[in-house]
Order: C-alpha cells, then structure tokens, then sequence
C-alpha cells in the first residue's frame, strides 16, 4: 500500500462500516476497544483468499496451496516487523486469550509452590482467570501488584514490590481495557527481568494504537488480537522470546505441530510450528497481514497525535457535564472515556445513548476485579478510535445530554 | 391480556421515537412497586445478566391466577417487567399460555430487548412464568 | 437460500476458486479431504459482517452488537438443527483439532491409570495426539482397535474388542481423510455405549458428505471444521450430549466464560458458554452458518448419489491403470482416492500432477501410523467433491497418464 | 556459477512447459551417484520434509573450495540437488558467497521450489552451504 499523509475524510472511506444509519441517526461507533471496524482493504483481502487462494498451508505442493502458504508466512514476517522481532518468534493463536492461555499452560511443569505468579487489578479477565488455574495446578503463590485508589500506579512502589516478592511470572497488561490508561511497563518490566522473572505483557488495547517495539521492550511474551488492530475475527499473535518461546510445553496437539507419530508415542517440532496445530484461521491470517499494511501506510505519529487531540477534545467535554465521574486517567490514555452519571445505571445510559445511534459498552468490561478496587457495580465506555470524528464527539457529548436529561 | 398491559402498552407503541418510547418505558418502571431488599436474595436473582433482576411467581389457588413480582436495578429492565408483569399478572395457567409475549414486544417494537442476544433476564422472566403456567396446567 | 435440485453446471457457477487457471490448464481441485471450496453465497455473507455488522458479541447492548448477536446464536441454531441436535450442545471452536483437544483436556481430571482410552489406527493426528497427552498425565491405557491388512474394519472384531478392554473413552474417525473409507461406527458406538464408554467421533470428513444424524448416532460427542464443510477457516464445533458436556472441565479460560472473578477466585458459567472464552471467530460463525444454509439448500440424497456416481466413475478408471495401487475401500467412500503408482515417490507424482493444474496432495496426510499398517512412506491423495465434474476425472486420467509417461 | 552448472541449466531455462522442466530436472538428477545407504544417517537428514534429503559438506583445504554430497528418495528433488551441487561444487568459500541461488532458480522459472512454503530440503541445502562458506571465510 502507498504511503498515506494522515486525513481524516479519506480515512472513513476506507471503513464501509461507519457510513451507516442506526436508529435512524448516523452511526457514531465508541466501541473500539471491543473490537475495531476493518478497512476495505481488509475486506478485498479475505475475499481474494477465498475466491481466488482457498488451500490449505504447508504440505501442500499444488499450485494454491503453495501461493497460499507463501503468503501466510510473508504475514508472519509482517507482523514481525511490525513488531520489530524475528518472524520464528511470532505464533498464530485465535486471539489474545487463547495467547495468553498458550502461555499459562506452556509453563505449567515449570512452576512449583516456591513460584510466585504476579498480575494486577486492572487485567481483563483474560489475564487473570489462566493465571489462577496455573496456580491451582502448580501451587504457585497469586499475588497482585498494589494499584493506586484512583487505578494508577505507583511505579516506584511497584517496581519495590517485584524486587520485595520475586515473581517468576510477571503478567500485566499494557493498556487497561477499562480504563485505556497506558501503564509505563518500561521500569516494571527492567525490575522483573532484573530478578530473573518472566515478563508477559498483554497488549490486547496497545498493540494498535502504540505500535510497540518489543525488541526494544524487552519482554519475553506479548500477545494481542487482531480484531482489535483493523484485523479479522479469530485470529491473534502471541509473540514470545524464541529461546523462551521455544522451552514452553505444547498446547494443543494434532497434525504439523509434530515430527513423528507413532501410536503411542510423538515427537514435536520446534517453535513456532510446535506450537500450531490444525488447519488455521488462513484467511484470518492474511486479513490481519492486511491490516498492518494498512497500518504501515498511515504514518502512527500523525495516528497518535491526532488520536491524542481528539481524546482531549472528548474529556474535556465530557468532564464538563455535572454529575460524571470519570475513572479514566485523562493523561497517558489510548482515548477510552470510563463513566458514570451520579447513581445511574451504565445500563440505562448506554440504551439510551443506542437510541441516539452512539455505540459504547456498559457493564464490568471483563474486569470484576477493577471495578471491585473501583467500588463499582460498572460503568459505561466509551472508546476511540483514529477513525473518529470530532463530529462524533460532539455528537457523542449531545446525545448524552439529552440522555441525562431523560434520566434527571 | 389484561386490561392494564394494554393501556400501558398504548402509551409504547404510540410513541414515535426510541426516546420516547424509552420515556414511557422508564415511567412504567416508576409504577412498579420496589422489592423489599430482603426479598433480594440471590436465589431469585436471574443468573448472568448486567442488570440484576429479582422475581418471584405466585399461584393463587382460589382465584387459580398467577401472580409474579420482581424488580430490577435498571429503569429500562424495571419498565420493560413492569409491562411483562401487567401481561400476566392475574390471569390463569390456560389464559398465560395463550399469550405470545413475543408477538407483543414486536408489536411495541421492542423485540430486540426479548432476543437471545440481551442477558436482560427479561426473557428469562417470561421463560419462567410459561413454565410455571405449564406445571399448573398439568 | 431457496432450495435448489441438484445441477453440476449451476453449482460450479457458485464457487469461483474452481473457475481459474493453473499452469496454463484448467485448475482441477481434487484436494476437497484437506480444505473445500467455498461458494459465493459464504464469502458474501463474510464480507456483509465486516462492512455492515462488526460488532463484538454478547453483553454489548448498542445496535451492532445487538444484531450480531442475535445472528451468532442463530448460527448455532442452525448448526444444531443440521446435526439434529440442541443448540446449548454445540460449542464454537476454530476447528476439529481444538474440539479433541478441548475434550480431551476436559476428561483429565475424570480418567485415571485404571482406564482405557481406545482410538484406532486410521486416526488422524488430532485424534491421536491428544489422547496420548491425555494417557500421559492420568496413566490410562492407551489402545487401539484391530485393523484389517487392507485398513479397513471387521466390525464384530471391534465390537468384542471394544467389549473385551471396556474403554472409558472411544475416539473414532467416522471417515478417513487418507483413504475416505466410511467406517460403520453405529454397531460400534453401541457396543461402546452398551458399556458405559464415551464415545468421540472425529466427523471432520465426515460432517458435510454424511450430514449425520447425531441423535441417532448416540455418540456423546462430535467434532468437524467449518473450512471442510465449504464453510470459512478458523472455524469448528464441538457437539456434546449436554448432560456430558456440562461436565467436562473448562479448557480455555478468561473473560464471558466467566460468571464471578474476584483477584483470587473465578466461578464458570454453565456449557456452551463455559467453554467459549475470549472474542470468538464471529466472522467464521456467520460463514459457517452460512455454509450450512448452502447445504440445505441442496438435496442431501441427490449429492450423496452424484458423488457416489462421480466416485465410481473415477476409480473405474484408476483402477484400469497399470501400476497403480490403491489404498482406498471402493465401497462405502465419500469420494478419495488414495493410491501410489509403482515404487514412484508420490512426492514426484503429485509434483507432475500439478504441473497439469490437477491438485492432489501426497505425504502422510497426518495419519503416520496408517501408514506404517499399509508399510508406506506416503500416497498420492486424490479427494473429490460434489462440485467436480466428470470432466476433472477425465482431466486427471489424462493427466496422470502423462506423469506416469515422463516416470516410466 | 561453474561451467557445469551453466550448461544443465541452460537445458531447463529453455524448456517451454513445465512438463519440459521436470523432464530436464529428473534426468539432471539421474547424472547424480547415489550416496552409499550407509551415509543415509538421520543426522545427515534434512528433518521435516515429505522428500528424504541427506546432504554432506565438505571442504577441501588444499583447495580451498567446498565439496557437497547429497541424495533424495525423490526424483525431482534429486534434480534439484543436482542443479545446486552444480552451482556451488568446487568454488572457493568466497565465491560461494557471491551466488544467489534463489535468483538463478527464479531465473530457470523454479523459484517456488526454493520458497518458504515448501519444506522440501532444497532451501535449507543452500542454507546450510552458505552458512559454512561464511564459516570458512571470517
Ligand atoms: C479426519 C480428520 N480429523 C481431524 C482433522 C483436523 O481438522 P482441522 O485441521 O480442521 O482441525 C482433519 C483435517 O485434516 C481430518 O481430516
Ligand atoms: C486488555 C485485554 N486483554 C485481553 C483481551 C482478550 O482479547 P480477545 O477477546 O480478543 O481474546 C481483551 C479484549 O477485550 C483486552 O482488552
């Protein structure tokens, strides 16, 4: 794709999803962080896979599976870069959770009760429930990192709390789904790694929107979804360290993860093969492949920048209006607004807002724990997206207003 | 149907907008007498849903009717019982399985808050109140 | 779809992968028993979810979200009444392989080194693989059934094997994918269930050629993959008896699977949501559904006989060839043809082949040890399907003439 | 590029079709000796491919130039061998470093044969040779 200067009216053209009515008003979608609208390109791209491609990868050496096979490990080496790692580092998974899982699982024979796993009260439930079988199975110590009342964190106190307790395993998530606030993983991450611990990042929220440099991060596993990056459902990365990567016990097992089967006894190849088992999600694959090319082409400075105004235009209206609380951090945010109007319901505020064809998420959002630190029984988000409008916010901020004056 | 579900049940369909069909909605949950707390045990509590949603079902054996009381801590879930309750409530086994509260909702253009996509334990509600109309009936 | 009797013509009109070229000849996909084609009326529906409905799933309470919802569940609806089975049993995962998997791993708690997992030679590696894992970690024997030289079954050996080592678990395929034999499994699953057994039918090739009716069949779980069902990759399903089902312990875990998750503690929800966590495939369900609504609309009886036709026509043919042996049951096939010709490598077979624009598939086709009970290195694997034409066998006769030509 | 090689592959860039090539490939690979069965180790097996591919590499000090065996129980892979050997048998490490095998097979019309997707040897042979001409040279 050719590169593209950063313009706002262009880019919604290439997303055929926002340009609809919904209740008869125009779709305003604040949605984002549970899954992202797909580009065109995206689209054409599965499309041209299964019109014209459709075979099965590896093995196979006729014609279509073999153009076909040629281009899902071209995406590995996409995704790769994207990542800046090496392409043998990257497993195909279905999505972040299953990454996640993959992770916990691989570890399993590793881990005893001398082993501490460490999460934090801000994980989607994705990044805490796998831990906790890991630690049913192992005896392994769960413990949490301490987080601030207002859901930040004291980096300094958490960076002591590490070097205090020693966790083998350190999993936290890079963008709070709930909150959008960015957690600066950096210090965290050097802490842990200077103990020897194992470092799993979640970047379900930040894969897209801050293009991370793992090599430069210097995690050892990172995984995230590509529905939540412009890509197709059912298909995620988990990225790990091949040297560590290569050490995790398989996860699901079946046809080309193996080297020999026997009937009563297999062999299994290495990384990343080892780990990828059964027809994959090929046109999955490739639509996410597309999608970092279409990333690619976007310049991300311009993405963040105008990401960053856009949140700043929207918080400040929103904070304006009497009776919102606002639980997400206003500085270091991916742009996800979590509130609630005084006693309201999330529920009765997010119908509403669908009435107005403003779509946003109420509910836990995947993290009871969160909002147990937070003492809430939910709250109503609302998450954007570069493909948003300053129209949508203000639009966005309309509607609510009359929402609120129904409720009042 | 009872009287009550069809005036209250007017005010909704006449309503041009979502919101003001929402309004009326919010009204008729205003209507509905709040659950004493303590009657807010998690065994009435309809699993799985955002919203919580308490209801109990009566029989009362000498006027053989049906009577269902619950509660929500939404305005939109309580309207939205509070409609379901003025369908049913005081009718009998054979008059409630008569009643298609699909078809109703879909008349009032509110299918989508009984569809297998809505945890909203409103379903839930009215899967009960057949079931227990049934086992009078049998 | 309105239903529509059966016209070769009008069908190859519905899948556009089939109408190109391969190496200047007209492409003859003869690798069905890896991945099918897909119809226009799938790819249609795919694109229709990306451009107009993208929404994540369940919870979400705004328009998008809403009728995406209301159309995955459908979609299960549909699958179940293709199977003849409830919509609470069938559970959504990316492929047959996962469904083992998850059954598998679910069974663990429940076996111990006083059980008998049974499988059997034929088996491809997703149902071999899993079970020795399984056999691993709890101890249980792991068997398999008798086979005949030529690979196929002596079915009342089997039912007093089965009788005989009384298996906690039976895992079967219901066809081969190497040799497209179609075992007899009703006098085995009852001589299973007549026992107590679980029993596991792996229907990955069984699943569109048989459309099978499980209530009948009585097998407690079934497995198949959306992409062998002309249906999107990424894609499969899990059928469960639910009393059963509703037992198995969860596999993956993390957010919607959910029903309480405090930092320390999760309590899951009831099958099939138990065993659904993370955003699923939405876009694969939507296609597979979609897949099963193609099939419907066609005659059941009319393909199994148009495929019968095509299968008998073919092997007529080969069969004429001198040189050639095939490992494939003539009767009782949904319609492959295994063979090798001479002591030719069927590398090099299925190489010339392909040159011609005929796509067959060589190796071990993921079932090693049925290899090693007909003593081979490989096969050639043709696999038809009812979209191929009297003319593709005519094509690949031809054609391998020629390659048999260049060998000699 | 050796003469040799200059010459077979000349015989496979002018074939029209890809019947042609394979022909001009299987018979390239009949020109190839057998390896002895006894150097047919699994530690001289390329793992993972459907072919057999063994390979051995050796270097000739008072030469300075690499010598490589190599064998497949595939006739067209075995061509393909022979293409190889012919392209880099009796060259310096340094002027082994200089071809690029993947352009002279693009050329000759076979670049599928040495791409990702096919796990057939022929790839990880070239690798491995020129992974040993770097170890000669530094
Ligand atoms: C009989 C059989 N079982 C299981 C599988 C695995 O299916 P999938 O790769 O779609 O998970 C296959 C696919 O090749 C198969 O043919
Ligand atoms: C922070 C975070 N982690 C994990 C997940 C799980 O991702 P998926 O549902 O794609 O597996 C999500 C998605 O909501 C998320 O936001």
């Amino acid at each position: 794709m050719p590169d593209k200067s950063f313009d706002i009216n262009l880019i919604r053209k290439d997303f055929p999803t926002l340009n609809q009515m919904v209740n008869e008003h125009p779709l305003v979608y604040l949605d984002s962080a549970a899954t992202t609208q797909k580009p065109q390109y995206v689209i054409d791209k599965t499309t041209e896979y299964y019109q014209l491609l459709n075979a099965n990868v590896h093995r196979g050496k006729h014609f279509l599976s073999e153009q076909v096979t040629t281009q899902y490990e071209q995406a590995r080496l996409n995704i790769a870069a994207y990542f800046n790692v090496q392409a043998k580092e990257i497993v195909w998974t279905k999505g972040a959770t299953e990454s996640i899982n993959l992770i916990a699982h691989g570890l399993t024979s590793k881990l005893n009760d001398n082993d501490t796993v460490m999460i934090s009260p801000l994980e989607h439930h994705a990044n805490i429930v796998p831990w906790q079988v890991l630690s049913q199975k192992t005896g392994a110590d769960l413990k949490a990192l301490p987080l601030n009342p207002d859901a930040t964190f004291d980096i300094d106190a958490c960076c002591d709390f590490i070097r205090e307790h020693k966790p083998s395993v350190l999993a936290l998530t890079h963008v709070s789904n709930t909150l959008g606030n960015i957690t600066n993983i950096a210090p965290l991450i050097n802490a842990a790694k200077a103990i020897g611990s194992l470092v799993v990042i979640d970047g379900a929220q930040a894969a897209m929107h801050l293009k991370p440099d793992l090599a430069a991060l210097d995690c050892d596993f990172y995984v995230c979804s590509a529905h939540k990056m412009l890509g197709p459902t059912g298909v995620g990365v988990l990225y790990g360290k091949y040297s560590i990567l290569n050490t995790l016990d398989p996860y699901q097992t079946g046809g080309e993860m193996i080297e020999t089967v026997t009937l009563n006894h297999s062999t299994y190849r290495c990384a990343p093969a080892k780990f990828e088992t059964g027809t994959p999600n090929i046109a999955g694959v490739l639509g996410f492949s597309a999608a970092i090319d279409y990333l690619n082409s976007l310049n991300h400075r311009e993405i963040c920048d105008y990401e960053a105004n856009l949140f700043r235009y929207a918080s400040e209206k929103l904070v304006r209006i009497k009776g919102i609380t606002i639980y997400s951090s206003l500085s270091d945010n991916i742009g996800t607004l979590c509130f609630n109007y005084k006693n309201e319901h999330p529920y009765d505020l997010s119908t509403l807002l669908d009435s107005f064809g403003i779509a946003v998420r109420s509910g836990h959002h995947c993290t009871q724990p969160l909002m147990a630190h937070l003492k809430l029984n939910g709250s109503v988000r609302a998450s954007f997206c570069f493909y948003n409008t300053y129209e949508d916010v203000d639009n966005f901020i309309n509607s609510l207003h009359e929402c609120l004056e129904m409720l009042d | 149907m009872t009287k009550t579900y069809k005036k209250l049940s007017q005010s909704i369909e006449n309503a041009a907008t979502w919101q003001q069909k929402y309004r009326e909605i919010m009204l008729l949950g205003k209507t509905l007498p709040p659950l004493n707390d303590i009657l807010k045990t998690s065994d009435a509590l309809v699993p799985g849903c955002e919203s919580k949603v308490w209801m109990y079902i009566d029989f009362d054996l000498t006027e053989n009717t049906l009577l269902v009381i619950g509660d929500s801590d939404t305005r939109i879930i309580k309207g939205l019982l509070a409609l379901i309750l003025a369908m049913y409530n005081g009718l009998t086994p054979q008059q409630i399985l008569t009643i298609n509260a699909f078809a109703e909702f879909e008349k009032l253009g509110l299918i989508k808050h009984l569809s297998a996509s809505r945890g909203n334990g409103v379903k839930a509600m009215v899967d009960k109140i057949h079931t227990t109309a049934l086992t009078k009936v049998s």
